[in-house]
């Protein structure tokens, strides 16, 4: 099972905070997104970054591992 | 004595995060501050409220990156981080950053640095409640 | 509330003038200070304490005159100074710039030439006691 | 008259923090400046700053006004 997170305006779009994906061999980063957008295809016109149990991943192409927490988040605006 | 990295709801209090900092050395010369405030108004409206939505243990791991990149790049005594993660009105604090080093220029250089890299990798949005209904902030380039 | 540029003998609070910055408008996004203080060790000797000679009236004219230019050159929507004139120990306080304004840019980069411009305009001078004896501080170029 | 203050590091070569000079018609800055400098050579060695009146002025031809304060300061180091 990969964990899927969201916050603030993905949220909105999304209508939820958290949702849970069936983990499957050799899953990477980007067939999740893949799949979630086609789902959300509004959250995710504004998401542009990605962390993968908390940490920034640049890389789409990262296998994931079972039990993940992956998060698909918008541009920054703390501070 | 508090984290140097925190995210919190409560204010905080500039002299005492100066106190701290400058416990950590007797050879700190120079100490930049910025203190991030909210603003009555925004892009052309009013605005009542601001609230955030945060990734928290992502933001506290991200900020604590970034304080221990800074004191590195720019040879730093110390540095401190607080963000606020509430609800705040204008003139409300929301953000404050400190880098104390030996001389000024490095202080300066990395204050600057340190909210301009903030506003790039920690995971913290901002929702403005505005007489025209709420909407999150879109930051720009 | 105090003078928003002033040469003291007594220590000032941070908080204290940040409010006082503050105060001045409800569209502060952003404020950056510099704190000056006193190290207990300056060119490779140890230093006991700093006293200062000022030439205060023209001091307080020039800083006067350095944060309204720090107003119109940035943009600011306020600026504070503050120079304290007395005898200082390692961790003291010296001198206190802050810079207000709608965005950040132009709060960090005022407050940076603020305080280079000070050193060059201000006519105070700094004198370190060290074990070897007493000496005024020459400034690099 | 014409009242010369000194400050900081020009006072300790000096020996005094004021002194008075007489004035002279049609009497410039840098007049002033050469006659004192001739009395206190290892204080003008680094006096690199003038004021009048308490305002800085870059050229020595300046006619001084009677009563004039005039200052000799070395190379600032306040901040």
């Amino acid at each position: 099972m990969i964990k899927v997170l969201f916050f603030g305006p993905v949220v909105e779009r999304i209508g939820k905070n958290a949702l849970e994906v069936g983990y499957r061999d050799d899953m990477t980063l980007q067939e999740l997104r893949d799949e979630l957008a086609l789902h959300y295809p509004l959250a995710f016109e504004i998401v542009c970054f990605f962390a993968v149990n908390g940490q920034h991943v640049r890389d789409l192409a990262l296998p994931l591992a079972d039990n993940s927490e992956v998060t698909f988040m918008a541009k920054f605006s703390g501070g | 004595m508090k984290d140097a990295v925190r995210i919190q709801s409560d204010d905080f209090s500039q002299d005492e995060e100066i106190l701290a900092l400058k416990a950590s050395s007797r050879r700190m010369g120079g100490i930049a501050t910025f203190v991030g405030c909210a603003r009555d108004f925004s892009e052309g409206r009013d605005v009542a409220e601001i609230s955030f939505d945060a990734y928290g243990s992502m933001a506290v791991s991200e900020m604590k990156q970034l304080r221990s990149d800074a004191i590195a790049k720019f040879g730093l005594l110390d540095a401190r981080i607080v963000h606020r993660i509430c609800t705040v009105t204008a003139g409300d604090n929301i953000v404050f950053i400190a880098a104390g080093a030996e001389h000024r220029v490095a202080a300066l250089e990395a204050c600057r640095w340190m909210i301009d890299e903030l506003k790039l990798r920690v995971p913290i949005w901002k929702k403005e409640v505005t007489p025209q209904g709420e909407a999150w902030v879109v930051p720009h380039p």
